[in-house]
């Protein structure tokens, strides 16, 4: 299990491949990745994430372990930044790594939900020159019932 | 026991954390109590439905009982992935 | 829409960078690889893989566009090796960025489930100095009445 | 018309390919007449449940009539992916 907070950008091929790299014994890897895209008025200038350090990286893993527990996996993968973004950056990342696809797939998906509603970052964004709170969305909570 | 704000809720009461001494058993008793202090926690806390909350660093609820607690934190409902 | 036959192996991480560098404005990037793995007995040399030269390109472009009208996506890329491959070589990945996360992980699975029961590819595994054709599962098969 | 074998239908029939003229109506009836052929293709076309067919490159069922097609090809379930 590998989980990192970090400010730092991270290049999401490097990390695929460096996550495949290490797995021993599996046919199926699925990433998912969350980019910074713009606003439908096409007005993002940044984006700034907030997060709760003494709770984020535990959070993280907390939920990273549910997944090996729930699915047959060989291994998981989550990156999660915080602080200033820019257009295209890459938000965060998480990995599965298992014998078969549909519990790569599953984990994966399950992870995106829990890390949606579960984890504590705060998304904020600059559009013309205005800082705005992200909404949360009533579809990902929801999206929680399923598991 | 420190009391942590963050996003709107931080941004509504002005400061990242408080730090006091409190006999609040649960917190639900802690939000009425902080809600006296000042008019900018009332309007933080206005609407509960909107805030989530941690005790000790782990997701909680309004009933969570507060025994033993070192840190409490408030914070909108999150957004990361 | 990117779709690729070919028998050079390729590089998961530089194909998942490059996907995600040429996409304008996605929220979401999912991919899926399948990497040679190894049987229970420990006993694999080397995976062949059979196609269908004149057949296989079209039907994965087929596949890619039925994914990219049934689900709101940005782009689908599929790249499917033939030929000789060993132990831990990708043999094919799809990737698939959409706004949303459910549109990227559905097309995804989507893209996975008719891709091993409808792409024209066989594979066949040396064991012990033997070559066995891999039997198809029936779970593959089934896979598609959910979609 | 162009018959293609792919994997062990190949290997069983022991060509990758034969070319025809057949006045078969449709992919069933072309296999019956492949099956007169030789013991191999009887062999290869015994259990027909594990056989797929392709028509001009497209995915086809036993009774896809074969009027106007210039390929067949036959070949056992998809491993691909």
């Amino acid at each position: 299990m590998h989980v990192r907070v970090q400010e730092e950008p991270f290049d999401l091929g490097t990390e695929v491949d460096q996550f495949i790299r290490i797995q021993d014994n599996v046919g199926a890897v699925v990433t998912f990745s969350g980019v910074v895209r713009d606003t439908p008025a096409q007005d993002l200038d940044a984006m700034e994430i907030e997060h709760y350090p003494a709770m984020a990286q535990a959070a993280l893993e907390d939920i990273a372990t549910q997944a090996l527990n729930r699915w047959s996996l060989a291994d998981v993968i989550i990156i999660h930044r915080f602080g200033r973004l820019t257009l295209r950056e890459a938000i965060m990342m998480v990995g599965t790594a298992a014998p078969h696809r549909q519990d790569a797939f599953a984990a994966a998906a399950f992870l995106m939900d829990y890390l949606k509603s579960r984890a504590p970052f705060w998304k904020k964004e600059l559009r013309g020159g205005r800082w705005e709170w992200v909404s949360s969305r009533t579809e990902d909570a929801e999206a929680l019932a399923r598991w | 026991m420190q009391i942590l704000y963050f996003a709107w809720v931080r941004e509504r009461i002005g400061v990242p954390k408080d730090v006091l001494a409190t006999e609040a058993n649960t917190v639900s008793e802690l939000v009425e109590e902080l809600k006296g202090r000042a008019e900018r926690y009332q309007i933080a806390f206005s609407d509960m439905s909107s805030i989530r909350v941690a005790v000790d660093q782990e997701l909680a609820e309004l009933n969570t009982p507060l025994a033993g607690a070192q840190e409490v934190a408030f914070f909108p409902p999150m957004t990361g992935g």
